[in-house]
């Protein structure tokens, strides 16, 4: 029994190692784009910092056939997935190599080979999509799940509502994951709703989760149950993943206006921190492995950064295509005067 | 093939079961198109024929039942998703515009998003301010989606075939004072109209009557009724609108009405004035008149007094036709 | 203390019967309305039938400085708070005695003089003016509260959940009343979302009841606790009145098509009936007294409708005034083309 | 009257201040306006200043801003709401066209909504698609909606003012791309500039330029660096234009140029067009041209290419003169 369990936990080492050094990654291209922001190399960024255990806790627990209907701040989960890097690097820069050819401000990734749905502005407006794509994908008889993210804000929006409960009502393979990191920009969420968010769930009679985002071995077996209800047809939970945003809510944003950072990173609350306890613990890593890991995430993310950054913008005609499938007429005349 | 007389609402069921029987990618999804057959019955018969999964009874949010129908066209469905008035498409216009227009451009091409948005619009049925708005003046300027409104039933089917069959988003406006109006002798088969092409309903030398959608038939009958030597365009598509058939009319008759039932302030009518205008400015004899709504809200008592109507479009000739 | 209670329910009789009485009154008037809609008389309307007595319970617990945010079924609501049958009669004709001056389609009342909102057709859009409405009342430290009224189908609307949101929020006093018939159109309530509509509440941390609608002294204890709580500063309700829609959707629909009529009128479940054995067991009326109150009814019914059906239409330029204060220049220069 | 130098932002903020102090009705609600001061810190230190019941910092939730406004207007109150970007306003649009635009209406004038719906518009700030987006055009079509936009810092506090102090419902859209970059002489206290009357910044007798809020900058240096002998129109209100201003204009240059950053199609450059053509062919010697963004969604790092320019705006200029 017990030799059982250590040989079954043994077999997970991989898997667990992996998931921390997306983490790495995740956070040290995060610092690496806000610093390159200040240098202005940068546009505009909304770091993901504190969140990376309870996105990769998700894509753990994500088969390849699923789908992510996902928000801005998803580096963690599409690091994870296998998303490669530069396609992060490559939308942050809007260079002629990004997937969605530079028309996007950064945070908004698109990668249709990872099934990542492309990422839009407005908040929640992705939740309605994932039940379409979900109810899509069960009509073409695929096993796949979705799954959504959104932020606690979120949970305020006409989106939310609707997608929630179109879920409900049809019984849809899809999961939401609320990544709660307890603002939005300036709101903390006791004022966004008097409610605590996995509570929201009662109201479409889906089961509600509360799980600690910040360790993403609980994570990961919140989110393997609810991917495993929603594959086989039990239908859609709601997972409030308790985070923190640790970083301002954009390269825009000062939060010392609005708050004092309660959780700072090394701290006992970094997810990373957390991380590497619960490797050490288990006697999956040791501090050298746990060292390496980190320097090879720095020495990757400067390479790619660095490599990303020379590629050249898109060409100014491809702000006028795909449109629509053919361009219009108006906008050739239209494109004509301006190029 | 064979064909028999229909009325709009009959040849659009007739369009939509074509569709659903030869492309099991058609869905449709809207309040009340199932049991019920849709409050106009424009889907009468099909949760029967193919299925409360293909048919599809949703709750009461239009964001919804648009954004869904998005989701589902991005993972390959083709569907067609019905708002039951175009009154009540508001709550989803964040969907249209912010979703629905830009999935192909925000994506760079990776995702695309085809469908259908079919909605009756427009007066006639003694709806009041909120059962009677013709809207398509929001659409037409959001890029990305495709604008089009039938006359007739022929027109009717054709064009929401061809919606069906592109690859982009499309708003398809149902004028639904002509639902029951006129039949016509409909093919039972599937068949085409391409979107972006305009219809010359009648030809003539003095004046062009630009329309689409619910003011039609009143065009027409005014044009015939009182004789009129004009050219008579039927859009059938707004965007991208049939610049070339516009033109080669205003070159012909350098005198110009537009006719549509909504408000006249930054209606559609302004574009096609302002296009014309732009580029055949030395062609026109005359001001290029607009004929529409006001820019009221359309009230129920008085509905009488809001569209255009023989009077107000015979004052508009008269005005053109004295100019020199 | 049994001569107390006795006192005190006997002090309630005029209140009582009152509250039969508009239920009568409103059902007479449906049913008149009905039929006159198939002569061709009216245009349009959307019976009440089964909703008299949730409606008249709320409207017995209201006080005079309170507000009404309600929808297009509100009549024996209106009429019991005091509006003049006139006003709905008028506004159903669309006559020049409307108070909306025939401009709106039939069942959109306004009676601002009685503290009711005037009705939009946009399923729910009233429930976040209510928030607002219920905001500035307390702000301008009135003790009013606000009542919002919608049916089942609302719930699933963006503007549910806003309103219900920003109630909780800001705590509110304002009383969302759910008037659960059963249907919306043809989709059935457990179709519409797949929980009680009460559970919907603890989405925002609110209390929500279910309350029999069907019973007019159930629906006013429920309706003045949760008033009594929204005005002594406790925050807002949401109660589900469990009623029955026992007409059509509107005088369009033909419910054949998607239901057979499972409440029929004059039957045990029939609201009035429920009324008339209640009043009868508190010995507060018996048949001579409901005879009468029902011919009375009747009387006035007819009478009432005959005379606001020969008032005149309004003058055409009433259908372009008040689009602003004053008119611009663009409707002057139409409306002279029009008229 | 004191008076200092100050960027729109500043302007707003005194506008918005002066308003606070001196009408206990007015009321702020909003995504971030309160401790953070909003995102463009145009409600800076307001909060502080009259606390959390008036200077409301709400949840996430659009609609809900706008429509506990338009609650908050109908009982008596002056609310003034702010949405974050233009660009996310379209949740709200059903509270906007159904309600908001109709209350007085549809009320038979019973209630009315006196309030100012406050949003940054177009581009500017590099934010791409979805924070870049200028939507005139989808109010300007709406009855009972007043349209107005600034283009300096002392029009938009006196037409913030106006707004706020009038009777109707009126959407204030602020150009972000203007908010910082010229200071101007401000005056402390209430000042009042009215709604539906444009403003000529410049005159001349070649050409007309028609323009407004976020591209007023743009064409006044153009005209300045190219020496054109022209009128300068920023219409400040959109809706009711001012039409004696443009047709006067018209009269006497009979060259037309409208230059608007939103897209062209059913642009507001259309209906001013259509508007001018309508009542002043004769007056014309040239198409009137319009310089607009192009029917596209604004992309990110080719946004340069977007909003018009000098070389655009001097070709259209080329072509006016060119022109019998
Ligand atoms: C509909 C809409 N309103 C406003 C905004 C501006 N905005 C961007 S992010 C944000 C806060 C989102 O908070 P939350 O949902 O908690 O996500 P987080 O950023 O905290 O991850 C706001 C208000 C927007 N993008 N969309
Ligand atoms: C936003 C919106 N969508 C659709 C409609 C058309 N419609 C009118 S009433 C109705 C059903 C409403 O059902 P419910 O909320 O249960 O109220 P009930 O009519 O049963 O009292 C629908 C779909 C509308 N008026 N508004
Ligand atoms: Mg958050
Ligand atoms: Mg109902």
């Amino acid at each position: 029994m017990e030799q059982q369990k250590k040989e079954k936990t043994e077999s997970e080492k991989p898997r667990y190692i992996r998931a921390y050094a997306a983490m790495v990654l995740s956070r040290t291209l995060d610092k690496k784009i806000v610093s390159a922001q200040r240098q202005g190399r940068v546009g505009f960024y909304t770091p993901t910092m504190g969140q990376e255990a309870l996105q990769v806790g998700i894509s753990m627990a994500l088969e390849k056939e699923d789908y992510v209907y996902g928000y801005y701040r998803d580096v963690p989960m599409m690091l994870h997935r296998g998303v490669p890097i530069e396609t992060i690097i490559n939308q942050i820069m809007g260079n002629s190599a990004d997937t969605a050819k530079g028309r996007q401000m950064p945070s908004h990734y698109t990668s249709k080979a990872m099934h990542f749905m492309s990422v839009q502005s407005p908040v929640a407006s992705n939740l309605p999509l994932a039940a379409g794509a979900a109810y899509a994908l069960r009509y073409l008889k695929k096993k796949s799940v979705v799954v959504t993210t959104f932020g606690d804000g979120a949970t305020s929006t006409p989106d939310f509502h609707a997608g929630m409960n179109l879920a409900a009502v049809f019984k849809l393979p899809l999961v939401f994951v609320c990544e709660n990191n307890g603002y939005a920009i300036s709101l903390p969420v006791e004022r966004q709703t008097p409610v605590e968010i996995s509570l929201k769930a009662v109201a479409y009679g889906m089961p509600g989760v509360k799980a600690d985002g910040m360790n993403f071995v609980e994570m990961y077996n919140a989110a393997k149950k609810a991917i495993h209800d929603a594959r086989s047809g039990n239908g859609p939970t709601l997972i409030d993943a308790l985070s923190y945003r640790m970083g301002p809510h954009s390269t825009s944003d000062d939060p010392s206006k609005y708050r004092t950072d309660e959780v700072k990173e090394g701290s006992d609350r970094d997810p990373l921190v957390i991380g590497e306890k619960l490797l050490i613990s288990m006697e999956f890593a040791d501090d050298k492995l746990l060292e390496k890991i980190r320097n090879e995430a720095i020495k990757t993310v400067d390479e790619k950064f660095d490599a990303c950054e020379k590629i050249p913008p898109p060409d100014p005609m491809t702000a006028f295509q795909d449109v629509y499938k053919n361009m219009t007429w108006m906008l050739e005349e239209e494109v004509k005067d301006i190029l | 093939m064979t064909s028999k007389p229909m009325n709009m609402v009959q040849a659009l069921n007739s369009a939509l079961d074509n569709l659903l029987s030869s492309d099991d990618r058609v869905i449709l999804l809207g309040e009340d198109i199932g049991i019920d057959g849709g409050v106009f019955r424009v889907t009468d018969g099909l949760l029967a024929k193919y299925g409360a999964e293909r048919v599809i009874d949703t709750p009461l949010v239009e964001l919804g039942i648009v954004g869904m129908a998005i989701g589902m066209a991005i993972q390959g469905l083709r569907p067609i998703p019905e708002i039951q008035f175009q009154d009540f498409i508001y709550t989803a216009m964040d969907q249209i515009i912010n979703q629905m227009a830009k999935i192909r451009f925000r994506s760079g091409g990776e995702y695309e998003c085809p469908l259908v948005l079919r909605t009756p619009y427009g007066g006639g049925v003694k709806g009041g301010l909120y059962h009677s708005q013709s809207g398509e003046s929001y659409f037409a300027h959001t890029a990305g989606l495709t604008v089009v409104t039938p006359s007739n039933p022929y027109d009717a089917k054709g064009l929401l075939v061809s919606a069906a069959q592109g690859d982009d988003p499309v708003i398809f406006l149902e004028p639904k004072r002509l639902y029951r109006t006129a039949k016509q002798e409909v093919p039972d088969d599937l068949y085409k109209i391409p979107i972006g092409k305009a219809q010359v309903l009648q030809t003539g030398n003095d004046l062009t009557f630009i329309t689409y959608g619910s003011m039609v038939p009143t065009v027409m009958d005014t044009v015939k009724k009182n004789n009129l030597d004009a050219d008579v365009l039927d859009l059938r598509t707004l965007v991208p609108v049939d610049k070339n058939a516009i033109m080669q009319s205003v070159q012909k008759t350098g005198r110009i009405i537009i006719v549509h039932e909504a408000p006249r302030t930054g209606g559609f009518g302004a574009e096609i004035s302002a296009m014309i205008t732009e580029r055949g400015i030395d062609f026109l004899y005359a001001p290029i008149l607009r004929v529409t709504g006001p820019d009221s809200p359309i009230p129920y008592r008085m509905e009488e007094y809001y569209a255009p109507n023989e009077r107000r479009i015979m004052n508009a000739v008269k005005k053109v036709m004295e100019s020199a």
